[in-house]
C-alpha cells in the first residue's frame, strides 16, 4: 500500500558543488504535517504549506543542517480518530522526525498522545485549546491559545472605560475557553458581564441573540466565534439591528477579522475592534519581507494569515532547538533545546515558555480600516509578553 | 346448536362521514361455511378488517368464542385462533414458498422469537411447513421465490400462510379473485379439503364458488346486514337477485 | 360439503415430495466464507504498517453490521446511527476516564449495556412512524444526543474531546502498542465474534421473520407477530452492538472526540452499507472494507480533492450496480445454488 | 413583537430553499439530498452575476434561479430519470454522491472561503413601524415566501399542470394512457423544484453565507420542513417553516442556553404527534 502513499512536497537539499569538501548530506529529517487539505478547512493546509515552503526557501531547503522531507497528511477538520491513526503511519511507516502543522484542537490531543508514546517532538501551529500542551511533554506551541487572545481584550475594553460587557461565544470548547478568560480578567479590573450566551455552532441566524443584547443595553458586547461562515453573520445581524447607532460597541477575538476571510466578510468589519497575535498589515521590517516572500514562493496575491506565519515560525523553532542541540534529531533533546527558545517572528518577538512548552507573545488590539482599498486590521495597542492566562 | 364461535353485536364502522359497517350482528357457529357476498362497497372487507383487529369498529363488539375481544390487537387474535387471507395478496415477494410457510409455522408454534438457533435447525417447523406447502400442492414450487410465481400459485400461498396459524376460525377474503380459471381448480381443491371443524368465514364474488361451498350466507348491502340464510333461500330471495345476483351475473 | 382429506396440518409424518435440504444447508457455513476470514490474517502479514487503518477497518465494519441488522434486515432507514455508536464511545471512555476501570472487555460489556438502554429508550419514538418521518425522527435524536454531548463540555470535554482514557492491558497480557497490533488482532476478533452472533440471529426464525417485515410489515400481525415487538427487539440489538463498535473506538484510539455523535458518521455508515449492499452481512464487511480503503488512497493521492473520486464512484456505484457490490455476486451464487438443488 | 417577526423572517427563507424540496421529495418521491447543492449553485451564479457582472441584485436572484431550474432539467435528462423507479436508498447514495461532487467542484472554481454579497442600499437596515424594527431584507423575504407559497399553491393545486403532475406520480402507466407526456411532467416538476432551491439559495446568501459546505449543512433544516410540514404539501411546508423559524429565534432570545435543542425538539415532538406531517397525505 506504501506505493500509494505520496510524498507531496519533497524538498531536497541545493547542495552546492563549492561545498564539495563537505562530507555527504546528513540523513534528511521527515516532518509529517497534520492538516485540513481538504473540505471547508482546506486554507489552514494551504496557509501552513506556504509559510513552511517560505522558510525552507529562504534557508536553502535545509534545517538544522539536514534536507527535509515533508510528509502532508489530510485531516480535514477536527477528525481526531483520522488524525491519531495518521500519526500513527507517520510513526511507523514514514518514520517522521517531526509533527507539526495540527490546525484543530482535537486533532492535536490525539497527535499528542501519540507523540508522547513515540517520543516525537509535535509542533502545534494553530490548534488553541490551552491543554495540549499540559497533555503531553513532547508538545511545543507556536502558535496561540484562546485564552491568550481573549484576556487583553478584557484589559483594553476596562482600560478604556468599558465597564458593561454582554458576551457571545460559540457553544463549544474554545468559545466556552474564550468567555471564562474575557470573564476573569474583566470583573479582575473593575468590569461587570451583565450577560452571557452561548449560541450553537450551528447556528447561521442571530437576530435574536443580537435583539436580545440591544435590548440589554450594555456597554459593549464581545464576541468569540470560529473564523469563517459565524463572524459576518454576527457582524451583518449587528448592522442591521443597529448596535452601532444604540451606542454598543463590538469588540472581539481576531478569529473575527482573519485576513483569510476579511475581504468576504466586507464592510460589515469595518470599525470593529478585535485582539489578536499577528495581522498581515504588523508594521516590521521582518513582516514586510515575511508577506513579500509567501507572495513570491507561492506565485499567488494571497494573504498570509496567523497559520501562515505561525507554520513559519515552527520551522524556525525547529531550527532553533537543532542549532542547540548540534544536529542531533533525538526527540527528548529536541524537546529540551525547544524550551525556552525565543527568537523574531513576523508578528514580533515571541518565546516558548521554558515551564509549560506554550508561546509568550505580544497582543495587539487592531481596528478594521480601509488601506487603499482593501479591508486590513491596523495594529494600535498591544499587551507585551501574554502568557497563557489558563496556566497561571 | 352449537354456541357461536364468532360473533359481532351492532358492529358499526364510519370513516368521517360516511358509515362502512352499519350496526352489523353476526353469529357464526362451529364448523360453519358461513359466506359474505354483497355489491362492491358494501363493506365486506371492511367487516374482516374490524373482526381480524386491522380496524377498531367506532361502536359495537366482537367477540371470539364468547370472549370480548373488541379491543385486541391482530397478533393476539390470531394466537387465539382466528386466522385471515388478504383480497390481494400480501406476501413476501423474496423469500421462497417454503421460507414463507416456516415463518409462519414457526410463530404459530411460538418459536417465532428464537435468534440462535438457524430455522433450517428448527425440524418441527420445517416438517410441519412442507407438509402445508405438499397438502397445498405448492412442493414443486417450494424453493422458488414468491415474486417469481404465478398469481394463482401465490394465491395458494396466501391460503398456506393463514392455515399455518392453525386457525379455529378462518376468514377467506375472496380468494379467488384475480385467480385465472385455468388455475383455479387446485385452489377450490383446497378450499374443499379443509377440516370439517374449522370455521370459515368466506367472502366471494364468485357465485359458482359460494353456492358450492357455503352452507349459510349472508348478505351485506351499504353496510348492514340484509339478509341471512341457507344458500337456497337466499338464492331465491327477489331482493337479493335485483341488488347482487342480477349484477353478478351480468358481469 | 365436507372435506375429502385429512387437514393439512394436523397430519404426521414428514412431507415426502418437498426438500428440505436447501434450508438446511443455509445454515452451514461455505468455502468461500472460510475464504473471506483468511483476509484479516492475511492483511496482518501484508500490510504491518497498516494496522491502525485495518483497525478503523474492523471497527467500522460491526458498526456497518449493526445498520444492516436494522436497515438491510429490520428495514428501518436510520440516518442517526451514530447514536449508538457515540453512546458506546462515551460509555467505554466514561469508565476508564471518570471511574478508572481501563479492563478492554469490562468496558464493551459496559458500552454494549449502556447502549441497548438507549435503544430501548429511543424505540417508542423511532417505531411510530414512517419512511421520511421515521427518518427525520432518527436524524433528531442523532442530533439532541450530540447537543447534549456539547453542552456538557465539562463532563464530555466537549469538542477537545475526552481525555485521559487508559487501557489496561487486554486479558492482562497484551498492552495496547504504537504499532497498533494489540489493537488490531482484539478488533478482528470483537469483529468476527460479532459477525458470528449477527450470522446466527438472521437465520434465526426471528431474523426470518425481521426480514418479512421488511418485505411486508402489515401482513405480519395475521401470523400473530407483534411487528413493534420483533423491531424493538432489532433496534436494541443493534444498538449494543453499535455501542460495541463505538467502544472499540475509544479503546483503540484512547480518547473520544465528539464527532462520535456526528451526524456525518450516520451518512457515512449508511453509505457504506448500502456500497456494500445491505441486507446480506457481508455487505457491511465489503463495504467498510471498500470505503475506507478508498478514502484512504484517495486521501493520500489527492488530498484536495478526494471528495470528488468518492462522489463519483458513488453515482457510479448507483447507476451502474444497483445492489452494491455484493450484488455483483448475486448471478454467480444463483448458479451456484441451482446446481446444488440439481445434485 | 420584533422577535416573532424575525423568526417567521427566517422560517419565510427555509421555506424558500425547502419548498423546492417539497416538489422533488415531496411530489416526486425522488429522495434528492442534493437539493442543498442546487440552491448553492443559485446561490454562487447571484455572487457572481452580481458581484463580477455588475448585474443589479434582483435580475441577478432571477438569474440564479433560471440558471439552477436549466441545470436541473440538464441533470434530470442524464442523470435523475435514470433512478425514478430505484429504491429510496439508492436515491440516497446517489444524490449524497452529486454533493460530495458538487462541494469539490464548488471548492476549485471558488476556493473554500465565503462568497460576499453586496445588498442594494434599499434593501439594507431597518424601518420602524410602530414599535416594531423591521429589517427592510428581512421584510423582502416575507414577501416574496407569500408570493412564492401563494404561486406555488396554485400552480399545482388548481391548474391542469397540477393534475397531470399528479396523475404522473400516481400512476404513470395510467397517465401515459391518457396522454399525458409523463417525462415531460417530470423534467419540468424537476427544473422547477431545482429552480425553487436556486432562487432559494440566492436569496440565501445574505443571511446563511455561502461556501462549498453548504449543501450539508443545512441540508437537515430542509429535510425538517418538508417532514414536519407534510410530504408534498405547501401550505405545510410553509406552516412549518413558520414554526420552526419563529421556535427557534424566541428559543434563542428567551432561553438562549437550549438554543441548539430547540428546533430538534420541536421536529421530533411534531412527527411523534403527527407523523404524516401538518398537512401530509397519508
Amino acid at each position: 500500500m506504501s506505493k500509494f502513499s505520496l510524498i507531496a512536497c519533497t524538498v531536497l537539499a541545493m547542495s552546492g558543488f563549492g561545498l564539495a569538501a563537505e562530507a555527504a548530506d546528513p540523513a534528511p529529517i521527515k516532518i509529517g504535517v497534520i492538516a485540513s487539505y481538504s473540505g471547508p478547512y482546506a486554507d489552514y493546509g494551504r496557509q501552513f504549506d506556504d509559510g513552511i515552503a517560505l522558510w525552507l526557501d529562504e534557508h536553502g531547503g535545509k534545517l538544522g543542517g539536514h534536507p527535509v522531507e515533508i510528509v502532508k497528511k489530510d485531516v480535514p477538520g477536527a477528525a481526531p480518530d483520522l488524525a491519531k491513526r495518521v500519526a500513527q503511519e507517520l510513526v511507523v511507516k514514514d518514520k517522521v522526525n517531526f509533527f507539526a502543522g495540527l490546525d484543530f484542537s482535537p486533532n492535536a490531543y490525539a497527535v499528542g498522545a501519540v507523540a508522547k508514546e513515540a517520543k516525537i517532538p509535535a509542533i502545534v501551529m494553530n490548534a488553541s485549546s490551552s491543554a495540549i500542551t499540559t497533555q503531553s511533554p513532547y508538545v511545543a506551541r507556536v502558535s496561540f491559545t484562546v485564552q491568550q487572545v481573549s484576556d487583553p481584550m478584557a484589559r483594553w475594553a476596562v482600560k478604556n472605560g468599558i465597564t458593561k460587557v454582554y458576551t457571545i461565544v460559540a457553544d463549544y470548547g474554545p468559545g466556552a475557553d474564550s468567555e471564562t478568560a474575557f470573564e476573569k480578567a474583566f470583573t479582575a479590573n473593575g468590569g461587570a458581564i451583565v450577560g452571557k450566551v452561548r449560541a450553537p455552532l450551528s447556528s447561521p441566524d442571530f437576530s435574536a441573540y443580537v435583539q436580545r443584547i440591544k435590548d440589554e443595553k450594555p456597554q459593549a458586547v464581545f464576541f468569540f466565534f470560529p473564523s469563517g461562515v459565524l463572524p459576518p453573520a454576527f457582524l451583518k445581524a449587528a448592522k442591521e439591528r443597529g448596535l452601532e447607532e444604540a451606542g454598543i460597541k463590538v469588540i472581539a477575538t481576531g478569529e473575527a477579522t482573519d485576513d483569510s476571510y476579511l475581504e468576504a466578510t466586507g464592510d460589515v468589519a469595518l470599525g470593529l475592534i478585535t485582539s489578536h497575535h499577528y495581522s498581515y498589515a504588523h508594521p516590521s521590517e521582518k513582516n514586510r519581507k515575511f508577506v513579500e516572500g509567501i507572495a513570491r514562493v507561492t506565485g499567488k496575491k494571497l494573504r498570509p494569515s496567523y497559520f501562515a506565519v505561525a507554520a513559519y515560525d515552527g520551522m524556525a523553532a525547529l531550527d532553533g532547538a537543532l542549532a542547540k542541540t548540534g544536529g542531533d534529531v533525538d526527540g527528548a533533546k529536541v524537546m529540551e533545546a525547544l524550551k525556552g527558545l525565543s527568537f523574531e517572528s513576523p508578528r514580533g518577538p515571541i518565546e516558548i515558555d521554558a515551564a509549560t512548552r506554550d508561546i509568550v507573545q505580544t497582543v495587539y488590539i487592531r481596528k478594521t480600516e480601509k488601506v487603499n482599498g482593501e479591508l486590513v486590521n491596523v495594529e494600535f495597542d498591544q499587551f507585551d509578553k501574554v502568557k497563557d492566562p489558563a496556566k497561571q | 346448536m352449537t354456541p357461536p364461535v364468532l360473533e359481532t353485536r351492532d358492529l358499526v364502522k364510519t370513516f368521517g362521514g360516511f358509515t362502512a359497517t352499519d350496526g352489523v350482528s353476526l353469529s357464526i357457529a362451529k364448523g360453519a361455511r358461513h359466506a359474505l357476498i354483497g355489491p362492491n362497497g358494501a363493506g365486506k372487507t371492511t367487516l374482516v378488517n374490524l373482526l381480524t383487529g386491522f380496524l377498531t369498529p367506532t361502536s359495537g363488539s366482537v367477540l371470539l368464542d364468547g370472549a370480548d375481544v373488541t379491543g385486541l390487537a391482530q397478533h393476539k387474535r390470531v394466537a387465539r385462533g382466528l386466522a385471515r387471507t388478504f383480497q390481494i395478496n400480501r406476501l413476501f415477494a423474496d423469500l421462497t414458498v417454503l421460507e414463507s410457510v416456516a415463518l409462519a409455522v414457526a410463530e404459530q408454534m411460538g418459536v417465532g422469537r428464537r435468534f440462535w438457533r438457524p430455522i433450517g435447525r428448527h425440524g418441527e417447523v420445517l416438517d410441519a411447513a412442507a407438509r402445508l406447502v405438499e397438502d397445498l400442492h405448492l412442493a414443486d414450487v417450494a424453493h422458488r421465490r414468491t415474486r417469481d410465481l404465478a398469481y394463482g400459485k401465490q394465491r395458494l400461498i396466501e391460503i398456506a400462510l393463514a392455515l399455518a396459524a392453525r386457525p379455529r376460525v378462518l376468514l377467506l377474503d375472496e380468494p379467488a379473485a384475480g385467480v385465472p380459471t385455468s388455475e383455479s381448480r387446485e385452489l377450490f381443491a383446497a378450499l374443499a379439503a379443509l377440516p370439517a371443524d374449522m370455521t370459515i368465514l368466506l367472502i366471494e364474488h364468485d357465485m359458482d364458488l359460494v353456492f358450492r361451498f357455503a352452507d349459510r350466507i349472508s348478505v351485506l348491502v351499504s353496510g348492514a346486514v340484509l339478509l341471512e340464510d341457507t344458500p337456497e333461500v337466499v338464492a331465491g330471495h327477489p331482493l337479493v337477485r335485483e341488488v347482487y345476483l342480477g349484477e353478478a351475473h351480468h358481469v | 360439503m365436507t372435506p375429502l382429506t385429512p387437514t393439512s396440518s394436523d397430519r404426521a409424518g414428514p412431507a415426502a415430495t418437498v426438500d428440505l435440504a436447501p434450508l438446511r444447508r443455509a445454515a452451514r457455513p461455505r468455502a468461500l466464507e472460510f475464504a473471506f476470514w483468511l483476509l484479516p490474517v492475511a492483511a496482518w502479514f501484508l500490510f504491518p504498517e497498516n494496522l491502525a487503518l485495518l483497525t478503523q477497518i474492523a471497527i467500522t465494519a460491526i458498526f456497518a453490521l449493526s445498520l444492516d441488522l436494522v436497515l438491510g434486515y429490520a428495514g428501518i432507514v436510520t440516518l442517526g446511527h451514530a447514536a449508538f455508536f457515540g453512546v458506546g464511545a462515551y460509555a467505554a471512555g466514561m469508565l476508564s476516564a471518570k471511574l478508572g476501570i481501563g479492563d478492554p472487555l469490562l468496558g464493551l460489556v459496559f458500552a454494549a449495556a449502556v447502549s441497548a438502554l438507549a435503544g430501548a429508550i429511543t424505540s417508542p419514538f423511532v417505531l411510530r412512524g414512517t419512511g421520511l418521518t421515521r427518518l427525520m425522527v432518527t436524524i433528531g435524536i442523532g442530533m439532541m444526543l450530540f447537543e447534549a454531548a456539547n453542552k456538557a463540555n465539562d463532563f464530555t470535554g466537549g469538542v477537545d474531546g475526552l481525555q485521559g482514557i487508559e487501557m489496561t492491558p487486554l486479558l492482562g497480557l497484551w498492552s495496547f502498542d504504537l504499532w497498533g497490533k494489540t489493537a488490531y488482532v482484539y478488533a478482528v476478533a470483537v469483529l468476527f465474534v460479532v459477525f458470528l452472533v449477527a450470522r446466527h440471529v438472521v437465520g434465526s426464525p426471528f431474523g426470518l421473520s425481521l426480514r418479512a417485515i421488511h418485505m411486508n410489515a402489515a401482513r405480519m400481525p395475521a401470523l400473530g407477530v407483534s411487528v413493534d415487538a420483533r423491531l424493538t427487539a432489532a433496534w436494541i440489538a443493534a444498538a449494543a452492538i453499535a455501542g460495541i463498535a463505538g467502544a472499540l473506538l475509544t479503546q483503540t484510539t484512547q480518547f473520544v472526540s465528539i464527532d462520535v455523535l456526528g451526524f456525518g458518521r450516520s451518512a457515512e455508515i449508511l453509505l457504506i452499507l448500502i456500497l456494500g449492499g445491505a441486507g446480506r452481512l457481508y455487505g457491511a464487511l465489503v463495504g467498510a472494507i471498500v470505503f475506507v480503503t478508498l478514502h484512504h488512497l484517495l486521501a493520500d493521492v489527492d488530498p484536495e480533492y478526494w471528495q470528488l473520486w468518492i462522489g463519483l464512484v458513488l453515482i457510479g456505484i448507483v447507476l451502474f450496480a444497483r445492489n452494491g457490490l455484493m450484488g455483483v455476486v448475486d448471478p454467480f451464487e444463483r448458479l451456484l445454488a441451482r446446481k446444488e438443488t440439481k445434485r | 413583537m420584533t422577535v416573532v417577526f424575525d423568526g417567521i423572517a427566517s422560517g419565510m427563507l427555509l421555506f424558500l430553499i425547502a419548498v423546492g424540496l417539497s416538489v422533488t421529495l415531496g411530489l416526486m418521491n425522488f429522495v434528492n439530498l442534493a437539493h442543498g447543492a442546487f440552491a448553492m449553485f443559485g446561490g454562487y451564479v447571484c455572487v457572481v452575476a452580481s458581484g463580477r457582472w455588475g448585474i443589479p441584485f434582483l435580475p441577478a436572484v432571477v438569474l440564479a434561479a433560471l440558471a439552477t431550474a436549466a441545470l436541473g432539467a440538464l441533470l434530470e435528462r442524464l442523470l435523475f430519470r435514470r433512478l425514478y423507479g430505484a429504491s429510496q436508498l439508492d436515491q440516497v447514495l446517489f444524490s449524497i454522491g452529486l454533493v460530495f461532487v458538487a462541494m469539490a467542484i464548488a471548492r476549485w472554481g471558488f476556493g473554500p472561503a465565503q462568497q460576499p454579497i453586496r445588498l442594494p442600499a434599499w434593501l439594507q437596515g431597518q424601518v420602524h413601524l410602530g414599535g416594531l424594527d423591521i429589517g427592510v431584507y428581512r421584510a423582502f423575504l416575507v414577501g416574496l415566501g407569500l408570493a412564492v407559497a401563494y404561486g406555488l399553491h396554485r400552480a399545482i393545486g388548481v391548474t391542469r399542470f397540477g393534475a397531470r403532475l399528479r396523475a404522473s406520480v400516481d400512476k404513470p402507466d395510467v397517465a401515459r394512457g391518457m396522454g399525458i407526456d409523463v417525462d415531460r411532467v417530470f423534467v419540468v416538476t424537476f427544473a422547477l423544484g431545482s429552480g425553487l432551491a436556486g432562487l432559494g439559495g440566492a436569496v440565501g446568501v445574505e443571511l446563511l453565507g455561502l461556501d462549498p459546505s453548504f449543501p450539508l449543512r443545512y441540508l437537515v433544516y430542509f429535510l425538517i420542513v418538508v417532514a414536519v410540514g407534510g410530504s408534498g404539501s405547501i401550505p405545510g411546508s410553509l406552516i412549518a417553516a413558520i414554526l420552526i423559524g419563529v421556535c427557534d429565534v424566541a428559543g434563542k432570545y428567551w432561553m438562549p442556553q437550549i438554543g441548539a435543542f430547540i428546533i430538534y425538539t420541536v421536529m421530533v415532538v411534531m412527527l411523534i404527534v403527527r407523523p404524516h406531517g401538518l398537512l401530509g397525505r397519508k
